[in-house]
This record gives structure tokens, C-alpha cells and sequence, in this order.
């Protein structure tokens, strides 16, 4: 068995609610931060990046672009870098993953990632008084001082693998397989499934053409596809030289 | 000359005892059991021999493991000998309603994620492989702790050096990967970290 | 106090005429109190954790980083230096090989030091070693430094034992002696291990294919970044010894070496300039035209946030690598102390400023269409521990140079004039 | 012999070399990095088995159907019900972190008066006291729970007013159930069969009515297509999410919609666009281009824009009777893909009795606490769970929190179609909290018990005999034997939802056209908050990052 696991985000049914960051956040254990956390200190396995179409007065159009980790298939920028490989590919599933108790904190990986899409953990992990007890077992809590990212909500996975073992089956189901931000979204904006396999919807889904990916060109492949019939979305996240980079985006 | 040799020696001869006889006993911190639990006699006793008697697995998969005060409580509703660890148990735990806290030698940390069901269900691994004699003997084990990491001694293994051990002795990461290698198995980091 | 003088005076080689006790020690009191204020700043980072610092998601690295980049390349002296002497047996080099040494020594372990208190989780480091990823820059990186680090010490001990006290200990005498055979190779050792680990200081931002502005094209297994950092660090390394031998002499107001070991040191530093300007312009040729433009950046997008405008790239090439380099080669100028200093101070800039390009106009760019350009001012923590590696280096040379022969005695028993 | 300096320079050089060749250094290097893994002071989640439980969310009055999985007897992962047949297992942001509320900083753990700690007992005290003195109003909410027949009837009982909280959904309604002399929570949008929808100003995509309800229309009609089945015409002022995901975003000047609405309708009459009727709008198209700043033509032009497609259904932020004048002249009221009655109502509430005499003292029933800003003078008992720290109150009471108290949901605003189901509490609440309800009952236990009126309830929906149970599988009321087996069902999750309405025409009588309502609808928690209180973890990825402006943000 040897899964490709990947989405296919719909931009144009992404209204920006941020379901999907919050459902992230809970289900991986993310803590509350200091007030003094910022989008540059915060911990955003997920994050929803607003963008604007560079017009103004009733021209103007904004989109929504969810990043979390690409999970890049070729020469994975930040897999190569590692000292101590805290980082790498799963054989059988394609995920990228970042191994914090083996992570020694030198942030090298995040500067290698061109989607930004790592994160260090700047703070001790806290939460106001008792609400620890509503952490989500399966993932463990990460210490200050390393960094952590997407990894496509791999409790899930081995909770559908042992439900899997423990009905003798060698495969697991989809269905017990679906990351929390897929499920989260209230319009059904993310595929999710196995990109290897021809019979996936989202499989399907992302080899059609009408799909592209962040930063292609870089070459590494990456397995989160997006869609999007708005022109300049595609422009945007294609990166086209022209760039219509978003100002005051980080207000 | 002699004499400096001498003075060396002795500095030497000094921490290697320190080190190979004093800090095995200083690092690890020794605990006793709540309760004394004969497993060999509950086994004949009770007259279910297999451990998921007691240790079941639950309905979604995943392992029970220590059982219940509720599974005691099915044959020591009341005492039914005369022996004290009977009489805490049922006087201290079972009555008052307080869960025993039993001490788990194999207890292995939050990052690590084991699946019982993998390993029994799929891999057809006997409950002694891991776990010795622990379920066929009355043996009183201490429960011992590492005093720096908190780990029970049962992960890295009785021997300090971790050489010559018995075959289950150690429950360290690399223990874990030995076995899958022996057995051909390759799973990535995520195959056992969460 | 006085009797302090006096152990202090004990230390001292004889026939060395040193400051007063009490001039030392006013000379040493601001850079110890400046060491203590970086050692308390790093303690703050250590103990609360990084959100001491202003570095962030984005700006992953931040001054330590740039730091220990330029400090490594300066220490470059150290083995080059020795290279030179042992390999290519350029004796007239050997009045500075100690100092070399030293400032090679404090460069390194300073570098070290900041690395520990820059990374989130020190007390794991050392994993880098048990589970090593070969293909990390960085795993070759800490390898090669620590390596050369011990080499550095072992280099440094026989300057040590040539300590007027420690002299007296006889089976040091024969230990330091015995020492002398092996300094060769370990010459030999530090410049093989020092080629690798500055050219892997550069390959650690030559590799970084998600950041086009550092990504170059791979020569084997190395990015060009990889032999740029050697050649700049071996042109760097002779002038910065040279400015530190200039400034000694200017604070001790002594003449130490011979002006012809200094003008030997540019003319070194200044070839191997011009040689680094020649590759690095070739390198910025093809990067600016074939690797950034393949990968869809257009490189003016590099130059179009301003202060990090065009004239960044003209400054580091020219401005401060062929203007120095022509400084030094060029005799006229080289004779002439003045012009000598200052081709060395600009060349100095110059590769710092290649480290700051790399290093932080890097992580400043944006990648995705969205990102804007970043904005990054160190924290007073951050600051402080790097102005702490300063401060240790000021004093460790200065005791250095109060209690061991850096220079030989000035009464030139040349054959004692000990290793690098 | 004595031992020289020598000797024990020498004795430690051995004993250095010596530990290199003991477990020491490597035992202790490798301990204290398992030590860094496993801090103590940074806690680990639970372990033990994990089971799921449906319920519903109580903290809007959409009432969404959750997914909890618990463990160790809390709740650990909140997630939608698919089942739920409005959501259809969506949830708001908030939804996915609200199992944490119950421990947030500002969960109010005992009674407190005038900011000091107090008992239960002399809160009810005062509260007789109040009651004795009169007169007092009693303020709900979330009208149309069990919960709220409680306060109904001691409000009768007592000769107090009550009167019932409506967020802006509701507000929309209102004009309609004003002239139609309906109740505001029998009326809906049929959202399901619109065509073309006006919004002035409403957050269709930003939390509007039930999670899920429009946004899945939305995404399946309208997204990115250039020309949608189901379009979207969005008037507003600032370039809102709702307007970013519009067909069409015509920006207009602030608060000159309603103008705008008449101006639209006086075109539609004189070019014919629509069958001449009712009231004829003041409005002329040129003074309402100068208030709104846009060219008559665009305002002729989006009149026909507005009628090409049809249904068409207008739908304003708040209450605004100029724009539900509009929807009259439009057709939209009474028919398929407009605004409908709710079929045999299975709930009958008694209308709110609203009082202006100066109150002494008033008791408020809300879980957002800094929505409902008592009158002064009169003495405020407010049950909270959280202190929002939002308005006057001498008494803040301490209510149950999240999946703390049993409850039932009534139909959402903004339905078309009756539902009902109930909340579970899978949390026991402590000792400190009560329910108004609860409160009311003790000081007079004649009042109907909860669990009485949502049994009465049940068997009134399976006396009825229409509608679905929607469960893991939908289950006809038909096929239920018994109303307790109907209860339990709701009991364990389930949502009834009637068959979609006969429609029942609505009566509108309209003399002249309404003038300019000045009231604005309060703005949605996300873009003015006076002191949230939100789940840790939302307004964490609020400040960490650009989604939405918080204060902090704002203010940079």
C-alpha cells in the first residue's frame, strides 16, 4: 500500500471563515498564545491568507487562499536540510512530517519552505486552567523551542488504522480518513483523498486541467492542488511575474 | 613515576565503579505497586488463563489495557481471602470508588503512538513477546522510575549498558525498530510518533 | 591590589614590558561588564525560550545567524594562515600564526556559543550527531566546526604552555615540544576541514531551492554558493588578521611584526579578492539570467524594495571587491599603510555584506504573490549575546597577548616561535 | 605518605578519563533530551478510550447538531452532525473550539453583585424583593425554548413584561409580521427556491441564519460562475466577504439603502418591470443617485438586473420596512422563493408583552451577555456563563455553559420550515450554576418543569403527524410507535423537520410607503466586540492572523 495522499481546494467556495483553522487548531492540540503573538509568532497549522484582486472602488474583488504544508513530493525543500532528520517523506503515504521530539529547533526547514507554511513554537505550550482536559488525545502537545506544521491530521490516520487492524483489514477506509479542515469546511471547498489512486474523486479532481498549484514552477511538486475560474486568482497564485501582491495584508 | 600511575589508577578504578555500580542505583527512583498483584494466581483462580480475559480490547480497536476497578470489583465485591492487598484493595479502591493507581512498567510517552491491535491482530504478536512472564508469574516487581527522564526503567532495559539482555527487555525506539526490522517492516516516524 | 600586580607580573614572559596591572585591568573592565550583560541577555534567551528575540515565522534566522556567518569567514585567518605556512612553507607569515590562532579560536567558539543559544532546544543538538541527515548542509556544517574547533584548541595549547608558570611544569615543557611535529598536520587537518565547512556555511543558502534569490546552480553536489563562501572567507581571513595585528599595535603602541608580513597579508587577501569578484560576478550573471528567471522570478523583483535596491549588488561586487582588491595587489597603494588599512576594512565589508545579503535579504523577499516584503530589527537580547562573542574575543586576546608569546619575544628567539 | 598537588591532579585526569568509559555521560546526555520531551509543566492530553456523542449547540440560536467526541468524561473534539437537515453538518468557526468555553478565563464561577461574590440566596431575595416592588420586565434571549415558557408564565403570573431578544435575522422579519399581524418566529426565507437575491447589506456569507444553510446553496449555485443559477446582488457600502463571493457588489454610500430600495421600486413601476400595486415609493431615482453615488443609470440598470431573474427576494440587514416594501412590490412575500409562514407551527408562544413604564428591576435570560444593555434604573439580574464584561448588571448569575444545560431549539430564524430538537447536557454543571428558568422555578415551583414542556412538545409533533426525524438515517414521524420514542430520538440527537409548508399566502396590507428606519442592526460579534468572549483558540487565529479585524488590529 503505498497512498499519495493530497486536496484539492476550491478557492471560488471559500468564503474566509476560518473553520478551518480553528477545527485544525483544536484537533492538533494547538495552544492559545500569548496576546503578544502575532501572524508572524502565532501557530497556524492552517492559515488563511486574504488576497485582493490589486483594483480599487467596485472592481475590487477579495479571495481567500488556505495554506497549510504542501507536502511537496520532488526534492522536498525542507525534508533535504534537516540535521537530524526530523523531517521526512512517509513512504507510505506521502505525508511530510516533522517529528518535534526530534527537532532540535534550528528553524533551517523554515527557511527553506517557500509556502511559509512551517511554524516554531516561540512559547510554552498553555491553556487557561482545565481546559487541558479537552485536548485531543492521539496528538501530543509540542514543547517550546521547535517546529511544527501540517501533517494532514496523521491521528486520524492511525486511529483509521488500528480501527483497520482491529477488523483484520489491511487497507484503511477513506471514510475514517478525513482531516479536520476538510471536514470543517462549510462549503465543501476541500477535497481530500489519495492522489495515487485513478479512482479518487480527488485524485480525479486534481489532475484535471483546470488546476494549479502554488509556486509549480519551484518543481516540487506539490500535493495541494487549487482551483479557481476567477483569471486573477490563478494569476495571484501562480505567481505570475506581474504579482498583484496584496498591501496591507499583514495589517 | 610508579606513583603517578598509581594516583591515575586509583582516580580510574574510582568512577568506573561510581559509574557501573552507584549510578544505576542512584538514577532510578523505586516505587511499589498500590496493590500486590499475583497475576499467576488470578489466572488459575479466576479460570481465564488469556490476558484479554482482563485486558480486552474495546469495541473501536483500541486496547483496554489495566483493567477497571469495576473488573475487580466483578469477583472482590466483597473479600474473599484473608490477604492484606485483598483488603486495600477492596477497602481503599473498590469501596471508596477511587480508581487504583496502578503503576504501568511499560508505559511508553505521549509522542508514541502503539497500537495493540496492530501488533496482536495483524502482526499475531503473543502478549509475551513484549511483555515476558510478567502474566505467568507472581513475582512482586518494583516499579522503578528514571529519576531525570520520568520513564520506567522497563524502556531502556534492566542492563545499564543495554548489552546482553533478555529478549524483552527494553522498549526503547530502537528496540521497537530492531523488531520491525527483523520482521521486515517499514513504517516511518509517524508509524509510531503522534 | 599589589600583590595581584605582583602574581600577574609572574605570568608575564620576561623581558616582556606589559602595561601596568591596573591600566589591564581598566582596559579589561567594560569588556567584561559587556560580556555580562550578553551572557545575562543570553540566559534570557535560554530560559524563556526565543520569544526573547524579534526573530519570527518568517524571519527564521535573524542576527545570529548573519553573525556567526561573518565570524566564521573572519576566523578564516587561522587556517589559512597555517595552510600557508606549513603547506606552501610561506615562513615569513609564522610572527602572526599565533595570533591567527587565537582569533580563529575566539571567531569559532564564539560562533558555537551563539549557535546554542540560537537554536529552540540545545540540550538535543547533539542528535545532530547520532542521527545525522547526510544530505543537510547544516549536518556538514556542524560537523567540520566542531571538528576544527578541537583542532583550533589543540593548536592553541602549545601557545598556552609557553605560559611562563606552566613552563616551569617540566612534563609540559616535553609535551609542548614533542607537540611541534604534529602541528603540520594539523594544519593540514584545519584547512581540509575548514575548506568544508565554509564552503557548506554557503552551500546552506545555495541549496535553498524554495528561495530562488539564494538557490544557485549545483557544481557535484555544491551549490556555486559553496566555493564562493571558501574563496571569499580565504580573502577575508588575511585582511581581518591584519587589521587585528594593525589595531594591537595601535592600542599597545608597539611595532610587533615587520610591515612586510602585513603587506605580504593584503597582497594574499587582495589576489584572492579579485579571484572571489571574478567567480562571484560570473555566478550573479548566471543566476540573475538563467537560474532565478527558470524557476519564474524575475530578478529585478529582487531589487525592487528599497534600501535593497540594485545598488546592494553593485556595492558587494565593486565597491567593496574590486576596489580593495585593486588596493591591494596594486603595490603603490599597498606600500602605503593607510591605503592598506583601508583596502582591508573595505574588504571586510564586503564579505559581511555578502553575508547580510544572503542571510537576511533572503528571508526579507517575498515568495508567494501575496507575501509582502518583511521587515526585521533585533531584539536587545539578540544584540546583546552577539556583543557578548565580541567581548569574549577582546578578552581572551588580550590575556592572550598579556601572558603568551603571541609575537615571539621581541628578543626574536625565532626557533620558539610556536605553531598555528 | 601525603598526598602531593601532583597526585591529585593526576587522581582526577583519571577519574575524567575514567567516567568517559561508564554509562554516566551517555546515560545522563541522553536522559536529560528525554527529559526536554517530556516537560512536566507542559500538559498531555488524556488518555483512554474515545467515544461519540451527538448533541447541539446552544450558543446561537441556530442550534447546530455537533459531533462530540469525549474522553475521560469531557469533551475533547467538537465537529458537525451531517445529519442535521438545515446545516448538513456544518458549524461556525466558533462551533469547532467551543468545548473549551467551559474553562475560559471569563467563565463566571459564582454568583457575584455589584462585582463582590454572593450567594444564590440573596440574589433570590432581591429578587422577590424586586418582584414585590414591581414593576420588572423579564428579557429572553432565545426565545421559544422550554426554558422560555417558564419565563413567559412567570412573567404572567407576575405581572411582569416579557420581552423577547431578536438578532438581525429576526429583525428582518419583522416588518412582515408587523403587517401580516403574525409572530416574527412563524416566518422564513425560502432561500432553497430564490433565484436572484438583493442583500442590502446582509452578511449572507458571513454567519447570517443557520451555518451552512446558505453558504451550501452558495457554493453548489453560485461560486465563481460568471452567470450563477443563484444570483447574488450585494449592496454595501465596504467590500464585505459576503460582497467579495456576489454576482454583483454595488458599493453605495452608508445608509442609503432604504432610499435606494424605494428609488429601485419607483423604476420598476414606471418601466413596467412589475405589476403596478400598493403604495407608490416618494423616492426619485435622480436625488437617490446623489445620496447613494451611484448614476441613475446604474440604479435603472440594476432594477432590470433585478427582475431578469426571478424569484427575486431582498433581504436587509436589520429591520427596514422600505426594503420589505420593496419585497412586496416584488412578489416575494407569501410565495415559493420568498418570504413563508411556517407551516403548522408546533410551538405556540404566547406574544411578547413589552412595557414602557420605568422598570425597577429586569431579569436577563442570554448567553451573550453584552448584547442587551439594561434601561438605567432598573436593578439587572443577568444569568451568563461568561462575564463579556459588556454591560451593566448588579447581578451577574452564574448559568450553565456549553453541553452543561438541557434545552431545546426551536426552529432558527430565517427557517421557512418548523424544526425541533433538543440539547443534551453531557456535562454535569457545578454546584454554583442555574438556569433563569431554574431560578424562576424555586421561587415558584407551580411553573411548567422543562422536561414537561418538552415532552408536551414531542407529542405535539407526533399528534401532528408530519415531518422527518433526521438521525443517522431520516425516519418518517410515521414511523415512530409512541411520542417518548420520538423524545428519546430527539433526546439522542435527532432534528425534526416539518414538510416543506403549504403555502399559506401572507396577508401584507400596506397603506403608504414606510419612511427612513433609522435603526441599524447590531454588527455580527466578528467585527465589533466589546470584550469577546470567544473560544481561545478563535480569537487566537483571529489575531494570528488577517481573517478578520480584531480590535487589536484595527487599531494597526
Amino acid at each position: 500500500m503505498s497512498a499519495r495522499y493530497g486536496m484539492v481546494i476550491d478557492l471560488d467556495r471559500c468564503t474566509g471563515c476560518g473553520a478551518c483553522m480553528v477545527a485544525c487548531a483544536a484537533e492538533n492540540n494547538v495552544p492559545p498564545l500569548p496576546a503578544r503573538a502575532t501572524d508572524r509568532t502565532g501557530l497556524t497549522p492552517m492559515l488563511v491568507h486574504k488576497v485582493n484582486n490589486g483594483l480599487e472602488g467596485a472592481g475590487r474583488r477579495e479571495a481567500f487562499i488556505p495554506i497549510a504544508c504542501m507536502h511537496c513530493a520532488n526534492e522536498t525543500p525542507c525534508v533535504s536540510v534537516c540535521p537530524q532528520q526530523a523531517v521526512e517523506v512517509d513512504k507510505a503515504t506521502g505525508i511530510v512530517m516533522q517529528i518535534p521530539q526530534r527537532c532540535l529547533g534550528c528553524r533551517y526547514c523554515m527557511t527553506a519552505c517557500p509556502y511559509h507554511a512551517r511554524y516554531f513554537n516561540w512559547w510554552d505550550p498553555s491553556w487557561p486552567p482545565g481546559m487541558e482536559k479537552t485536548l485531543n488525545p492521539g496528538v501530543a502537545t509540542r514543547m517550546r523551542g521547535v517546529v511544527e506544521k501540517c501533517n494532514l491530521c496523521h491521528a486520524r490516520l492511525h486511529t483509521a488504522m488500528e480501527k483497520a487492524a482491529a477488523e483484520g483489514k489491511k487497507e484503511i477506509e477513506m471514510t475514517d480518513y478525513i482531516p479536520a479542515c476538510v471536514e470543517a469546511c462549510p462549503t465543501n471547498a476541500i477535497q481530500f483523498g489519495d492522489l495515487a489512486n485513478p479512482d479518487d474523486p480527488a485524485s480525479q479532481a486534481a489532475h484535471s486541467p483546470e488546476t494549479f498549484r502554488l509556486l509549480a514552477r519551484l518543481g516540487t511538486e506539490p500535493k495541494i492542488y487549487y482551483k479557481s475560474r476567477q483569471p486573477w486568482v490563478r494569476a495571484l497564485a501562480e505567481r505570475s511575474a506581474s504579482g498583484h501582491a496584496t498591501e496591507g495584508q499583514h495589517v | 613515576m610508579n606513583r603517578h600511575v598509581l594516583a591515575f589508577a586509583i582516580g580510574l578504578v574510582f568512577a568506573l565503579v561510581a559509574g557501573w555500580v552507584v549510578f544505576p542505583r542512584v538514577l532510578y527512583s523505586h516505587q511499589q505497586q498500590p496493590v500486590d498483584f499475583p497475576h499467576k494466581t488470578h489466572a488459575a483462580k479466576s479460570g481465564n488463563a488469556d490476558c484479554d480475559g482482563c485486558h480486552p480490547f474495546n469495541s473501536d480497536g483500541s486496547f483496554a489495557g489495566i483493567p477497571k476497578n469495576d473488573t475487580c470489583a466483578a469477583c472482590h465485591t466483597d473479600k474473599l481471602g484473608t490477604s492484606p492487598a485483598e483488603a486495600k484493595l477492596v477497602d481503599d479502591y473498590l469501596k471508596t470508588g477511587t480508581t487504583t493507581p496502578w503503576l504501568v512498567y511499560s508505559r511508553q510517552p505521549a509522542n508514541v503512538w502503539f497500537s495493540h491491535a496492530v501488533h496482536v491482530k495483524r502482526a499475531g504478536l503473543a502478549c509475551a513477546d513484549c511483555h515476558g512472564a510478567l502474566g505467568t508469574s507472581d513475582e512482586k516487581r518494583l516499579y522503578e522510575q528514571d529519576r531525570i527522564s520520568g520513564y520506567s526503567r522497563d524502556i531502556w532495559g534492566h542492563s545499564i549498558s543495554r548489552l546482553r539482555r533478555a529478549p524483552h527487555d527494553g522498549r526503547t525506539m530502537s528496540d521497537c525498530e530492531d523488531c520491525h526490522h527483523k520482521r521486515h517492516i517499514e513504517v516511518g516516524c509517524f508509524g509510531c510518533h503522534q | 591590589m599589589s600583590d595581584l600586580a605582583i602574581v600577574d607580573r609572574r605570568f608575564i614572559a620576561r623581558g616582556e614590558e606589559r602595561a601596568s596591572t591596573l591600566k589591564f585591568a581598566l582596559w579589561l573592565a567594560p569588556w567584561v561588564a559587556l560580556l555580562a550583560f550578553g551572557l545575562y541577555a543570553a540566559f534570557l534567551c535560554l530560559f524563556y525560550g526565543l520569544n526573547q528575540t524579534n526573530m519570527d515565522n518568517r524571519f527564521a534566522f535573524g542576527l545570529w545567524i548573519f553573525a556567526d556567518l561573518s565570524v566564521i569567514a573572519m576566523g578564516a585567518g587561522a587556517f589559512f594562515t597555517g595552510f600557508l605556512v606549513y603547506i606552501l612553507k610561506q615562513e615569513e607569515l609564522k610572527p602572526v600564526l599565533n595570533s591567527a590562532v587565537v582569533v580563529g579560536l575566539v571567531c569559532y567558539s564564539g560562533a558555537v556559543g551563539v549557535l546554542m543559544v540560537d537554536v529552540g532546544q540545545p540540550l538535543r543538538a547533539w542528535f545532530t550527531f547520532w542521527h545525522p541527515n547526510t544530505h543537510s548542509m547544516l549536518t556538514e556544517v556542524t560537523f567540520c566546526i566542531s571538528c576544527y574547533l578541537i583542532v583550533l584548541i589543540l593548536e592553541y595549547l602549545p601557545v598556552l604552555l609557553r605560559n611562563r608558570q606552566l613552563q616551569k611544569v617540566p612534563s609540559f615543557l616535553v609535551f609542548e615540544h614533542q607537540f611541534h611535529k604534529l602541528v603540520p598536520v594539523l594544519a593540514a587537518v584545519g584547512a581540509f576541514l575548514s575548506f568544508f565547512h565554509q564552503g557548506s556555511l554557503g552551500g546552506l543558502y545555495g541549496v535553498l531551492r524554495g528561495r530562488p534569490f539564494a538557490f544557485r546552480e549545483h557544481f557535484a553536489i555544491w551549490p556555486t554558493t559553496f566555493f564562493l563562501f571558501i574563496l571569499s572567507a580565504i580573502a577575508v581571513g588575511p585582511s581581518f588578521l591584519l587589521l587585528v595585528v594593525a589595531s594591537v599595535e595601535g592600542v599597545t603602541g608597539k611595532k610587533l611584526v615587520e610591515e612586510s608580513v602585513l603587506r605580504k597579508l593584503g597582497f594574499i587577501s587582495g589576489i584572492m579578492l579579485g579571484v572571489y569578484v571574478a567567480a562571484k560576478s560570473v555566478d550573479t550573471l548566471v543566476w540573475l539570467n538563467i537560474t532565478s528567471p527558470s524557476v519564474g522570478f524575475a530578478p529585478w523583483e529582487y531589487y525592487a524594495y528599497k534600501p535593497f535596491g540594485s545598488a546592494i549588488l553593485f556595492s558587494e561586487i565593486v565597491l567593496l571587491g574590486l576596489l580593495p582588491a585593486f588596493l591591494l595587489i596594486f603595490p603603490k597603494t599597498r606600500a602605503r599603510r593607510g591605503w592598506l588599512l583601508f583596502a582591508a576594512v573595505l574588504t571586510c565589508g564586503g564579505v559581511l555584506l555578502n553575508r547580510f545579503v544572503l542571510t537576511v535579504q533572503t528571508l526579507a523577499l517575498p515568495t508567494l504573490a501575496f507575501d509582502d516584503f518583511l521587515k526585521y530589527i533585533p531584539s536587545w537580547q539578540e544584540v546583546a549575546t552577539f556583543s557578548a562573542v565580541v567581548a569574549y574575543g577582546v578578552i581572551v586576546y588580550s590575556l592572550s597577548y598579556r601572558y603568551l608569546p603571541l609575537f615571539g619575544h621581541s628578543k626574536g628567539e625565532d626557533k620558539h616561535v610556536s605553531v598555528g | 605518605m601525603k598526598v602531593s598537588r601532583r597526585d591529585l591532579l593526576l587522581g582526577t585526569a583519571g577519574l575524567t578519563a575514567g567516567i568517559f568509559f561508564t554509562p554516566v555521560p551517555w546515560k545522563v546526555l541522553d536522559d536529560v533530551s528525554i527529559w526536554t520531551q517530556n516537560w512536566a509543566w507542559i500538559p498531555q492530553p488524556p488518555r483512554g478510550p474515545v467515544t461519540t456523542k451527538l448533541a447541539a449547540c446552544t450558543l446561537c440560536p441556530s442550534g447546530c447538531s455537533l459531533r462530540v467526541r469525549m474522553a475521560g468524561g469531557f469533551p475533547v473534539g467538537v465537529s458537525g452532525s451531517p445529519a442535521h437537515p438545515l446545516t448538513k453538518g456544518a458549524l461556525c468557526p466558533l462551533g469547532f473550539a467551543a468545548h473549551q468555553l467551559n474553562w475560559h478565563p471569563a467563565r463566571l464561577q459564582e454568583v457575584r453583585h455589584q462585582g463582590r461574590a454572593a450567594s444564590w440566596e440573596e440574589a433570590r431575595s432581591a429578587f422577590e424583593k424586586a418582584c414585590a416592588e414591581g414593576p420588572i420586565a423579564i428579557v429572553d434571549g432565545r426565545s421559544g425554548r422550554a426554558a422560555s415558557i417558564v419565563l413567559q408564565s412567570f412573567a404572567a403570573k407576575h405581572k411582569a413584561s416579557y420581552d423577547a431578544l431578536r438578532n438581525a435575522e429576526e429583525k428582518s422579519l419583522a416588518p412582515y409580521a408587523k403587517w401580516a399581524n403574525v409572530s416574527v418566529s412563524s416566518l422564513g426565507y425560502d432561500l432553497e427556491n430564490v433565484r436572484t437575491i438583493v442583500s442590502f447589506g446582509a452578511p449572507l456569507l458571513d454567519g447570517w441564519g443557520v451555518p451552512g444553510r446558505f453558504t451550501h446553496l452558495w457554493a453548489e449555485r453560485a461560486a465563481g460562475e460568471s452567470d450563477p443559477q443563484l444570483r447574488l446582488i450585494q449592496i454595501e457600502p465596504k467590500l464585505s466577504r459576503t460582497a467579495s463571493g456576489a454576482w454583483r457588489w454595488i458599493p453605495i454610500c452608508q445608509g442609503s439603502e432604504e432610499l435606494l430600495a424605494a428609488s429601485l421600486a419607483s423604476v420598476l413601476i414606471e418601466e413596467h418591470l412589475v405589476p403596478a400595486q400598493g403604495p407608490v415609493p416618494p423616492a426619485s431615482v435622480t436625488d437617490a443617485a446623489s445620496q447613494t453615488g451611484l448614476t441613475p443609470a446604474a440604479i435603472r440598470e440594476l432594477a432590470r438586473a433585478i427582475v431578469d431573474r426571478k424569484p427575486v427576494l431582498c433581504i436587509s440587514d436589520g429591520e427596514s420596512p422600505a426594503i420589505a416594501a420593496l419585497n412586496l412590490l416584488l412578489g416575494a412575500v407569501g410565495t415559493p422563493g420568498g418570504i413563508l409562514p411556517k407551516s403548522g407551527h408546533p410551538l405556540p408562544m404566547p406574544p411578547a408583552s413589552a412595557n414602557d413604564k420605568p422598570l425597577r428591576a429586569v431579569l436577563i435570560d442570554s448567553t451573550v451577555p453584552w448584547e442587551y444593555v439594561a434601561p438605567e434604573g432598573a436593578e439587572a439580574f443577568r444569568f451568563a456563563a461568561w462575564d463579556g464584561g459588556g454591560s451593566r448588571a448588579e447581578w451577574l448569575l452564574p448559568a450553565p455553559g456549553f453541553l452543561e444545560e438541557l434545552s431545546d431549539l426551536p426552529s432558527p430564524p430565517t427557517c421557512a420550515v418548523a424544526t425541533y430538537a433538543v440539547a443534551p447536557n453531557l456535562l454535569s454543571t457545578s454546584a454554583q450554576t442555574k438556569t433563569a428558568a431554574e431560578f424562576l422555578l424555586q421561587i415558584d415551583p407551580t411553573l411548567p418543569a422543562i422536561d414537561q414542556t418538552i415532552r408536551a412538545r414531542c407529542e405535539e409533533i407526533f399528534r401532528a403527524r408530519r415531518g422527518t426525524v433526521h438521525a443517522a438515517k431520516p425516519a418518517s414521524i410515521a414511523s415512530f410507535e409512541s411520542a417518548a420514542k420520538l423524545e428519546q430520538a430527539l433526546r439522542d440527537g435527532g432534528v425534526w423537520l416539518d414538510d416543506p409548508p403549504a403555502h399559506s399566502p401572507l396577508k401584507c396590507s400596506l397603506r403608504e410607503w414606510p419612511g427612513n428606519s433609522g435603526n441599524r442592526a447590531p454588527a455580527n460579534w466578528a467585527t465589533t466586540w466589546a470584550q469577546p468572549v470567544l473560544p481561545p483558540l478563535a480569537a487566537k487565529l483571529y489575531q494570528e492572523s488577517s481573517l478578520r479585524e480584531t480590535p487589536q488590529r484595527s487599531q494597526s
